[in-house]
């Protein structure tokens, strides 16, 4: 174990699976003087031009190139700077990569990682702030990854980049800099499709992914205080989720409560929440938080009115638990 | 001594050729008719009047080489090595197509002989040509791409990215520009602008060169020069070729849209009339010719018959080869 | 009142408001000679290729160049040919037409209707079916239709054109050859967000939008000879939706099926059922129906096994009717 | 006579030009004050070095033509008109903002002047210029649209589409490339193949010129030329400019990449010293042009203050100017 940040952590990891495997190698604009946030720092040392290579600003290139470099046997993780610029690049994700093997009957396949920075994070308005994992989970093809924690950022960024899939990876900006313990095993992986509990409760599921984990995670210690204990589920990966941690956790609390960063309309919580309804019915009493349906914006208050709070969730939970279950927490 | 045996080799070649552009000529007709059988489930995109340009390229490939081509890409199928039998197979959607019966008319690919697939979007396979020529590079594989397209695609962005992507990694790479003139109903000039396609290319770092794309023999050994070059590692290259489209855009486009007389006129250079002619002046006896045409016509008949007797795949296929994690085959619906 | 067809009626509507505002004009591929399926067929030799615009295989430019001239006071219709090839113009529409209003600060407007023709027809195979309407939802900026029927393809397109809103019009290819009634007035319109119900009933409610509204009518007309009766809402515009009209139809039936062509994870259903588990809690019975996380594949048997039948429309209601609330349908 | 009035009417404009470039270099030093005061919140992209092409362009355009500008676009703002304080509100997200608070440094808009903004998205507007000046063509009005963009903008596909496109309809547009050599930490060259950026124009239908563009006086001769091109109905035409960004790619960007020693290069070609030792030249006086300068900091200082003493927008209008119809204002969350 090592204490590191989130971003060092995925430098490890791609350092280390570029060292075990000879096709990995990653493309994107600046990775030559360590990408736009420093998570190559230094590979291009070891590595050479070649498999720290450098990109024009053509972001269909970048990705379409790597989805053709994919198809003839090479690992690219395709840097797409931020999360904003896949779109400059969809049709080659949604048309190409995610449907080459499919359409070709099984002869391609599309070992790719698409490595795309989300979130709300200094500032940054409204073109460089969004979040749009729910729109890769509804594509059928994608593998879709958020990792909230180094440890995380690490065995999940390894995993993508053994995947034979093409995996949408995306970290969060605001958690770059965020320290955590690590593995230092290079054979550590996080498997792709496992959530992780967060803390332990048994009043209300809190269900969430990324940056969004951290307030969640606030929100859940403002509760303990008061008594309302909350089992609070990292879900890691969007598709393919973990419904079983998911199912288990809300059949003992009853009560869900999805919180991410994404607009709400049309977010990968209504996803979870549809799930829950469906196969529970009644059974389980279900809460969406998810930033309105209005683009982010540069001023500070203006930014931070489309934020999901710790206080937000903390009250939405409290509501949940006190007034809709008629009641004070059960074993407060 | 030399001259004449070249000249020997070269009609052989050229007789080959001649069977393999009536090849693809005989699948595009058989094709037509299957789908006016109501047996092709969706649209066809006609190749007729473009074979030279695939024979004449393809001939330099070997099995290794990889191809990418258009949605009108079955004559670079058949070209590269893809068997009729697993097309016809495809076209009517039955088990054995070559895609399984998933991809379809506009989606043929076989990788077992360097075919790397046709492609529903236009211009998508210039920027999927250039990563597969990276990854070719990037292995020292001993290789080349070749990447068609038609002349509608060079105005997508793709072509700027893919064109400048090659060239400024040096890529092994022909692009090959199949100019027939048209973009389904319009025509290409009309909203093309700019002095052409060959400075096109060249400003974005790709010499190009123009051949007559109906003359295969043009085609051939204008070809041979800049496969020569890309084979030695001296970065892309762009052919250009004008040819013509005979046939509407789709199997159901009648082609109301062009100009009178414009399609006759094309007629005058088929490139197979104009092989046939070069060959019979070469002495080929005018029946080995038909028989070559026969052979292929019987060919892609045979095709069409074992399609439209297979079966159609289990309905369990649309859920077979869509990831390996996460796919639908484990999740419940 | 005319019998037509949709793609007709869609013809009409772009006639009229063409008629009616000069700064109303189109731009795609082919319009000259009457577009891809022929919505245009006959209007270049009305209003002139100024109006009726061809263009080359750009769609960036197709959709970006439409935004700059909203922006300039002009009403373009963006003719993307199908919806597929939106993916090509991705930035352009969520980035930029999406977001120019919000963040000039109110300076710009956008009053741009994206044109996009959606769904499984003719087996045209993995990258020219889609339906990803959800996506749209999910942007702030955005207005989203699907129309299922002649009369609201005329009426629909008429308020699209008229909106200040960048809005994203999917027409279904299966509809186009369609027919119905649809009123001739040139003041015609309906308004956006507004749901329509195909039938009433009290059973169930089945909420549906585009050419999956068709399915579920003759699901509901199949039940009807059983005894259940279905209220089967037309959503129309998914984005805003018409909570009412929704709200009020579940509080009687007390069963909710959403139904879409759509991949079912991520869909649109996802956000109707997840809005009305959190609003009625336990009270409603939820389910949604939409297609496997598959592509579509071009031969029939496997186009056909995305699809979400009439069969499976019918099977679901009986179902949840009969088996879930433990007892005959009331009223049969 | 006509000669020596001439003479004096260009030393006028010309001052004019050193003021206008001292207030946008002022602006761009006082901003960076306030990113390193912690009241920016988001990043600065300064276009120290780059203000001659910004001021001897849009010196021949009217109040009703229309500019797009890039990231780096806070000096097109103001030499559009844009007030400064209004820009230094926005920098700082308080009311009175350009954007009301909402677009931040790279999307500072002002329509009122023709400034249709910012762009964050690299070669987006490209697109957008060609829309606008679509609109302006199909209205039939009397002005043009000019459009900035960096070199690295030359390699997505927007480029490519938009060239072409006003092209096509014959646009009344001008494309002004600002080569500053770099793309972020990148040297542009080395991800740019083909030889430049005129035939990267030429070769899409818009004929293209260079100039200094640390030469304000060069550029606004050029300049000069190709707007009343454009202006006349001849459609697109292309600018292309080297100059240099003296600072790094954003105020948090200390341009460690760069080879030692060539900032102070390119500082020798600063294209305000360059002016102020013409206008000494043509006898203008030293504290003449000091207090033109000192005038242009006065400004931006008291902007900044104004900014700082400013509220902030209340969180309401989060939720504002978001669409018409499905307001999120309407919408209950
Ligand atoms: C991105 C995209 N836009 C539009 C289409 C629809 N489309 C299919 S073929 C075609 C014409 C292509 O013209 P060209 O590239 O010259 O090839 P040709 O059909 O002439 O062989 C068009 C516009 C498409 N498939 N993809
Ligand atoms: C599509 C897109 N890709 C990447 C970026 C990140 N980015 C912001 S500025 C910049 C460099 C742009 O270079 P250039 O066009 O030369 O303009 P300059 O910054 O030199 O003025 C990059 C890559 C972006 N904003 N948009
Ligand atoms: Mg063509
Ligand atoms: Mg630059």
């Amino acid at each position: 174990m090592s204490q590191m940040t989130y971003l060092e952590a995925g430098r490890i990891a791609l350092e280390e699976e570029m060292r075990h495997d000879a096709m990995v190698w990653a493309v994107g604009q600046d990775l030559g003087r360590g990408g736009a946030f420093g998570q190559y720092r230094g590979l291009v040392e070891v590595f050479g031009s070649d498999r720290i290579c450098d990109a024009p600003i053509s972001e269909a290139a970048i990705l379409g190139g790597s989805v053709g470099a994919a198809m003839m046997g090479t690992r690219p993780i395709a840097d797409m700077r931020m999360s904003d610029f896949v779109l400059c690049a969809m049709d080659e994700l949604v048309n190409q990569a995610a449907k080459a093997r499919f359409k070709s009957g099984g002869q391609a396949r599309v070992p790719l990682v698409v490595r795309a920075p989300i979130g709300i994070h200094w500032s940054s308005a409204a073109q460089h702030s969004q979040s749009l994992e729910a729109w890769y989970a509804h594509v059928p093809g994608l593998v879709v990854v958020c990792p909230a924690i180094p440890a995380d950022n690490k065995g999940l960024l390894k995993s993508a980049i053994r995947c034979d899939d093409p995996v949408v990876f995306m970290e969060h900006k605001a958690l770059l800099c965020s320290e955590g313990e690590v593995p230092d095993d290079v054979d550590y992986t996080v498997p792709l499709g496992q959530a992780s509990k967060v803390c332990e409760g048994k009043d209300l599921t809190i269900v969430s992914w990324s940056n969004q984990v951290h307030l969640a995670t606030k929100a859940a210690q403002m509760l303990a205080e008061e008594g309302v204990s909350v089992d609070l589920i990292d879900l890691r990966t969007l598709w393919p989720w973990d419904k079983t941690m998911v199912f288990e956790s809300v059949e003992r609390t009853k009560r869900l409560i999805v919180a991410h960063e994404a607009v709400a309309v049309g977010g990968f919580g209504g996803e979870i929440v549809a799930t829950v309804a469906e196969k529970f019915g009644g059974a389980i009493a279900v809460r969406r938080l998810g930033a309105p349906r209005a683009p982010v914006g540069y001023a500070p208050p203006i930014e931070d009115a489309v934020r999901v709070t710790e206080e937000a969730i903390a009250a939405a939970v409290r509501e949940m638990v006190v007034c809709k279950s008629g009641g004070a927490p059960r074993g407060a | 001594m030399k001259n004449r045996s070249q000249r020997i080799i070269n009609v052989a070649r050229l007789r080959a050729h001649y069977l393999l552009m009536h090849r693809i000529r005989a699948l595009e007709e058989v094709a037509a008719r299957a789908f006016e059988d109501k047996l092709v489930h969706g649209f066809l995109y006609p190749s007729i009047g473009q074979e030279a340009l695939t024979v004449g390229v393809i001939a330099h490939l070997t099995k290794r080489d990889l191809v990418l081509s258009t949605h009108r890409g079955h004559g670079q199928a058949l070209a590269k090595g893809a068997s009729s039998t697993a097309m016809f197979h495809e076209l009517l959607g039955r088990e054995g197509g070559i895609c399984g019966g998933k991809g379809g008319p506009p989606h043929i690919a076989d990788f077992g002989v360097g075919l790397l697939g046709s492609n529903g979007v236009i211009s998508a396979n210039i920027v999927i040509g250039a990563g597969a020529a990276h990854a070719v590079k990037l292995k020292k594989e001993d290789r080349i791409v070749v990447c068609y397209f038609g002349d509608g695609a060079t105005n997508r962005g793709p072509f700027l990215e893919g064109l400048n992507w090659a060239a400024v990694f040096k890529l092994p790479l022909l692009f090959v520009c199949e100019d027939n003139g048209y973009a389904a109903t319009t025509k290409t000039r009309t909203m093309t602008a700019g002095p052409g396609f060959l400075d096109r290319a060249s400003a974005l770092g790709v010499p190009a060169v123009e051949v007559d794309g109906n003359d295969v023999v043009a085609v051939e050994a204008t070809a041979a020069e800049l496969i020569r070059k890309v084979r030695a590692g001296e970065g892309p290259l762009f052919l250009h070729a004008k040819t013509f489209r005979v046939t509407g855009h789709t199997s159901s486009d009648p082609g109301a849209y062009r100009p009178k007389g414009e399609v006759e006129a094309a007629k005058a250079h088929d490139p197979i009339a104009r092989l046939r002619e070069l060959l019979i002046g070469a002495g080929v006896a005018v029946d080995v010719l038909d028989a070559d045409k026969a052979s292929a016509y019987a060919e892609m008949d045979a095709a069409y018959r074992s399609a439209r007797e297979a079966a159609f795949p289990a309905a369990r296929m649309a859920f077979v080869d869509v990831q390996d994690v996460g796919s639908p085959l484990v999740e419940a619906f």
